[in-house]
């Protein structure tokens, strides 16, 4: 029985290698378009002149022909050598490590709470067909749908702060006064737990609140959508309908729809976690939040195109390892995935 | 009895790897002109495998085929459309409702071979498809609905009316009226020997109905696992099957009360009811 | 009721996007320092904006720049995915299993990703954020088409279709095209929607259209930065007509979607 | 067969649906039959006669665009349409279980075939869990099915088509309900697996003296394995009969047709005659009395305008409901 399943999960790890590889090539392509020669931008202080470039370009590989480029890229990228940001001045590696955690805080924070409404809502949806509950969840996902995630983020900030002043400022992870607790995970609000200092707690607590509520919100619509189509066609199934004709008890005939509505459903989430992966530039921006997506946009403004190369890779890497989870996760809920592969 | 159609050593598998498995096994068939030939089986027999291939639907993996002489197996089933023999094979399909264009009249689908192999037009056209339609037993008011609006009996008729507008030397036909209630199957069972004696067409029937082919063909080869494990004419099999396949197919039909004739035609007849 | 609403929203902004300049009250580019910043009245449905422009003419100047972008963006996507999906749907073997993979590598970049890098290597226009956007798009289509049309091929009537002597040009494009039409247009006005959304964002986070251009993004993200100083009208009026777009597209594309599902046909 | 008191009752059962473009369909009119203890009745109409509906009306599992307008159903006495909700879903897979076209789809694809017999017993009354699995392997070797011990703990998607449709006996004789209802059980098997789950309903209902109502369309299966057919067209019920006295002595036209439409061992092409017309669209307006009057070669202006009555023959075993029954 698990020769099958040891041999599903390799199958699936390989299934991430055309993910990271195609990741690779893109960003090797996207910086061969760059308008300017980067060996002729880098050496363009005072005083260089056509040999000094010259030498930089072939000091940089520049001149070898675009596969050895490649090789030499690729060769670099496996040692974790992303190329260096002039404007943070240390490697782009050891910057995106460090604002990583921010930005999966924020998704992972924004899709638990569009799951703890979203699933709920989407179920009793799918209870009552048709009824006024069913069409109001179904207009409520359009328009949540609608709405852009900067709309909802500078709107909440508005509201929440400064109308109502519930939400603290909307200016980075913790509040500046504060001394930010020793990084342990990098998500703030466990590395000051563990630091044991609450007053951190709190305010990095408190400042996320917003960024993942318009996360949520963002979130919402597709998770409430996608749970109900997932319900509705599992509980029309025919197993469905003779459970009940057996006069099994409604929570376990609910508990049957479930468990068959659990494979899709992780699907779903794995899709919705990768598409908040791009909304997250958006809220980090608004909010200040410093994760990737504002360290990329950063850079995109200061023609930092390493740091803007990095950025596609990490986000691929994250994008492929949700995929292998999703998958693995599958694997379990549904026992027909991994004989069948 | 000329043969019209010839198949030898029929071979077809799905599926790559250990998984690899014969649909068709090594099957001859002959047809001869104007003959009612079944092709009896249950489901996962190959039997509709077979028809796919007769029609050249399908390609198959070895084994010869021979229509009116001429070799037509080399040619794959890509290319079969642009072939002089098209319109002297066509196919009736078992899901009538899915057979026919959602968005096009029934006269439209029956006008299509016609336009694109016979290449009719105008009045000439119209009166092909109305005639084939009349010949098939529809309703002229019936002729420019949608599929959606027929019943399954008219969609039945419907879909013989477009297979024979091109007056097809061989007609393959499978499952012809498996999703049609009995009331209306009886009336398609007569329409097709009827068309089969007046157009002098070659006809196949694909069925697991034992019932239906022994009212309507003369001779039936029975399969099993993609080979052919018995064949002959219709009466002597069903009467005294040789194989252990056919014994067992025809042991499992539920066993009418043994009668001459119908139990109605002579009233107060006395009848030996079959002890249960 | 909840199509025929849509749809009417949606002819609205079609008729702003096309007599837009015609019937704005002001020139959205002319300055008036001295109304600067003033709350709606009557005379400025929206407010004015830090250098005085008149907000609400702006926002009709702006559906200029985001319809005609959505909808460039959409036909691009849904021209090439429609074809290349029918193409690996119909023809299947080797052909679908590497487009398959293409599709699968083009999924792994979220929209902003794809935006960022081709705004990097091609420069900072609203032609790329177009492309982006239709390069993101295009995995939906290629999916979509190829489910749909390899699910009809085995069809009765395209089988028939081969019978009558069509070639496999004509079975995909006047048999199996036409009948997974409907299901297409749900996904383009469903795709307009996001096309708003996404070209909206981008130029919220300062990549396409550069000031002054009007757009819908834009006028928010000129607005957020007054709204800690109380002028919420600035970025109100746009942000209320952007959502009203986006909520007219996916609202078509929703009760569409309702029609043609096969749980509602029965 | 001795007469006892019916097991299920059913008298002038009519029930309507309210349909998606407006209007109703009156799909059940004034149905009403009897079933013996340890009985096997066939119930045989073809499609969108009415027969399905009947089986779900009998369970009480229509949705709720059905609605039952008129008609008493009674289980052992106990009146089924004024039931609770609670005590329905006790009498389901107790005292009445079913059986659905195709059955192996009925089984829960990702859950062991032990647990989910285990989960029908302890719906009904088995209190341990031990007990239950031991139940359940029992049940699973009851039907046939080989290393029951082992086979339990496999998922449906690991089993033949064959054994799929045994495990689903098995979920509904798990609880030895006293009534088995096979609706379109059989329909789409091959011959021979049909014949295979027919033999083994007929084995576990002589075993457990449980009566079975056999749902088809197939009128040569009903006479082959029930004791009395009952002939339903459009929603009205046109006769029932002891089956061999059916086949032989029919006295509706209608059931004469069907006789003379299916084709069987002994019948040639040219007398098998096929019904002309449709079944009518209940949903009509001007739906006639007897709704076999469009089809009938014996109508009269009688039969469009008074209900047909229900005559017996003196036994009361042969009712028909024609105003000139053959």
């Amino acid at each position: 029985m698990n020769a099958s399943l040891i041999s599903f999960v390799l199958r699936r790890v390989l299934t991430v290698l055309p993910v990271l590889v195609g990741a690779t090539v893109f960003t090797f392509v996207v910086m061969r378009l760059l308008p300017a020669d980067p060996a002729a931008f880098l050496a363009s202080g005072p005083g260089m002149g056509a040999a000094d470039i010259a030498a930089l370009r072939a000091k940089l590989g520049l001149d070898r022909s675009l596969p050895v480029q490649f090789g030499l890229y690729a060769w670099q990228l496996l040692h974790g050598d992303f190329g260096h940001s002039f404007v943070t001045g240390n490697p782009v590696a050891l910057d995106l490590l460090q604002r990583l955690p921010a930005s999966l805080e924020l998704a992972c924070g924004g899709l638990l709470i569009a799951a703890v409404i979203g699933m709920p809502l989407g179920i009793a949806a799918a209870l009552r067909p048709g009824s006024l509950f069913d069409t109001a969840c179904r207009a409520l996902a359009v328009l949540g749908g609608a709405l852009p995630g900067f709309v909802i983020g500078v709107f909440l900030i508005y509201l929440c702060y400064f109308k109502l002043s519930w939400a603290p400022e909307p200016t980075g992870q913790i509040d500046a006064a504060l001394s930010a607790p020793r990084i342990v995970t990098g998500f703030l609000v466990i590395d000051s737990l563990l630091a044991g200092n609450m007053t951190a707690f709190a305010s990095a607590l408190g400042r996320m609140v917003l960024p993942s509520l318009t996360m949520a919100l963002f979130a919402l619509a597709p998770v409430m959508r996608m749970t109900r189509a997932a319900m509705v066609t599992a509980l029309a199934s025919d197993y469905i309908r003779s459970s009940r004709a057996l006069g099994l008890p409604n929570r376990l005939v609910l508990r049957y729809a479930l468990e068959n509505a659990g494979a899709p459903l992780i699907t779903m989430f794995g899709l919705i976690f990768s598409y908040m992966l791009g909304a997250n530039v958006v809220v980090e921006k608004v909010f200040a939040w410093p994760g990737i997506g504002a360290y990329a946009l950063d850079g995109l403004q200061a023609a930092d195109y390493s740091a803007v190369q990095g950025f596609i890779l990490v986000v691929a890497a994250v994008f492929a390892a949700v995929n292998l989870l999703v998958d693995l996760l599958c694997g379990w809920a549904d026992p027909r995935i991994p004989r069948a592969a | 009895m000329t043969v019209l159609f010839q198949a030898r050593g029929l071979r077809k598998a799905f599926g790559n790897g250990e998984h690899r498995r014969y649909a068709v096994d090594g099957v001859d068939i002959t047809v001869a002109e104007g003959e009612a030939l079944a092709l009896a089986g249950e489901s996962g027999s190959g039997k509709s495998t077979i028809g796919l291939i007769m029609a050249r639907l399908l390609d198959h993996d070895e084994g010869e085929i021979l229509f009116d002489g001429q070799e037509i197996g080399k040619c794959s089933a890509r290319r079969a459309a642009q072939q002089p023999w098209r319109a002297q094979i066509q196919m009736v399909f078992q899901d009538a409702g899915g057979a026919f264009d959602p968005r096009l009249s029934i006269s439209d689908s029956v006008a299509l071979p016609l336009r694109r192999l016979s290449h009719s037009r105008g009045n000439a056209l119209t009166h092909a498809v109305e005639d084939a339609l009349d010949r098939a037993g529809l309703a002229g008011h019936l002729f420019r609905r949608k599929p959606h609006e027929l019943s399954g009996g008219q969609l039945a008729r419907a879909g013989i009316a477009r297979a024979i507008a091109l007056r097809p030397r061989l007609l393959i036909l499978d499952e012809p009226t498996a999703a049609l209630d009995v009331s209306v199957q009886a009336g398609i069972l007569h329409l097709l020997n009827e068309l089969r004696r007046d157009l002098n067409m070659a006809m196949v029937f694909v069925s697991h109905d034992l019932n239906v082919l022994r009212v309507l063909c003369s001779r039936v080869m029975v399969m099993e696992h993609g080979n052919i494990v018995e064949e002959g004419p219709v009466g002597r099999v069903f009467a005294s099957p040789a194989h252990p396949f056919t014994t067992r197919l025809l042991a499992a039909l539920p066993k009418w009360p043994r009668s001459e004739g119908l139990p109605h035609q002579l009233p107060g007849s006395a009848l030996i009811i079959h002890s249960q | 009721m909840k199509y025929g609403s849509s749809a009417l929203l949606l002819a609205l902004f079609l008729a702003l996007a096309i007599a837009g300049p015609a019937v704005a009250p002001y020139n959205p580019l002319a300055y008036a320092l001295a109304d600067r910043l003033q709350p709606p009245s009557l005379h400025h449905w929206f407010g004015t904006d830090a250098l005085g422009r008149d907000v609400f003419s702006r926002t009709l100047a702006a559906a200029r720049t985001d319809l005609p972008a959505a909808a460039a963006a959409v036909i691009l996507s849904s021209l090439i995915g429609v074809s290349v999906g029918a193409a690996c749907g119909y023809l299947g073997g080797a052909i679908d299993r590497w487009v398959g993979r293409v599709v699968d590598v083009m999924m792994a970049f979220p929209l902003f990703v794809v935006a960022v890098a081709l705004v990097a290597a091609l420069g900072n226009s609203l032609t790329n954020v177009v492309l982006a956007t239709a390069v993101i798009n295009l995995p939906f289509y290629i999916r979509l088409v190829r489910a749909e049309i390899a699910a009809r091929r085995q069809l009765g009537y395209v089988m028939a279709a081969r019978l009558a002597g069509c070639g496999h040009g004509y079975i995909i494009g006047r048999v199996l095209i036409p009948n997974i039409a409907p299901i297409i247009a749900v996904q383009i006005s469903l795709n307009l929607g996001w096309a708003v959304l996404n070209t909206s964002g981008l130029s919220f986070i300062g990549l396409g259209v550069r000031p002054p251009t009007p757009e819908w993004g834009a006028l928010v993200s000129d607005g957020a930065q007054y709204l800690l100083t109380g002028q919420w009208w600035v970025a109100l009026g746009p942000s209320l007509v952007l959502v009203l777009a986006v909520f007219a597209f996916t609202l078509i594309g929703d009760t569409a979607h309702d029609l043609f599902s096969p749980r509602s046909a029965r | 067969m001795p007469v006892l008191a019916p097991l299920l009752t059913v008298r002038r059962l009519s029930l309507a649906f309210a349909l998606p473009q407006g209007g109703r369909a009156s799909v059940l009119d004034g149905l009403s039959l009897d079933i013996a203890p340890q009985e096997a009745l066939a119930l045989v109409g073809e499609s969108g006669s009415g027969k399905s509906v009947f089986a779900l009306a009998l369970l009480r599992l229509l949705d709720r665009h059905a609605e039952i307008t008129d008609g008493e159903i009674r289980i052992e006495g106990e009146d089924l349409l004024h039931a609770s909700d609670k005590r329905m879903q006790d009498l389901r897979g107790k005292t009445l279980a079913i059986i659905f076209q195709n059955p192996a789809s009925s089984l829960n694809p990702i859950r062991r075939i032990g647990r989910q017999i285990a989960d029908v017993l302890l719906a009904h009354g088995e209190r341990s869990a031990d007990a239950a699995r031991r139940r359940a392997v029992q049940m699973l070797a009851r039907v046939g099915i080989q290393d029951a011990a082992r086979r339990a703990n496999a998922y449906p998607f690991e089993l033949s088509g064959g054994m799929k449709q045994r495990v689903m006996i098995a979920l509904a004789l798990a609880a030895s309900p006293r009534l088995l209802i096979a609706d379109e059980a059989t329909t789409g098997l091959d011959v021979t697996t049909q014949a295979m789950v027919m033999d083994l309903i007929h084995e576990q209902a002589r075993a457990n003296n449980m009566a079975t109502l056999l749902i088809t369309h197939d009128l040569a299966l009903a006479a082959e394995r029930c004791d009395r057919i009952a002939v339903i067209h459009a929603g009205q019920l046109v006769e029932s009969a002891p089956a061999a006295r059916l086949l032989t002595a029919a006295r509706h036209p209608y059931t004469r047709a069907l006789l003379t439409a299916t084709p069987h061992a002994g019948s040639t092409l040219a007398n098998l005659r096929a019904i002309p017309g449709q079944a009518p669209d209940t949903a009509a307006a001007d739906l006639p009395a007897c709704r076999y009057y469009a089809r009938c070669d014996r109508r009269t202006e009688l039969c469009k305008s008074l209900p047909p009555m229900q005559t017996a023959s003196s036994n009361g075993a042969h009712v028909v409901a024609c105003h000139h029954p053959l």
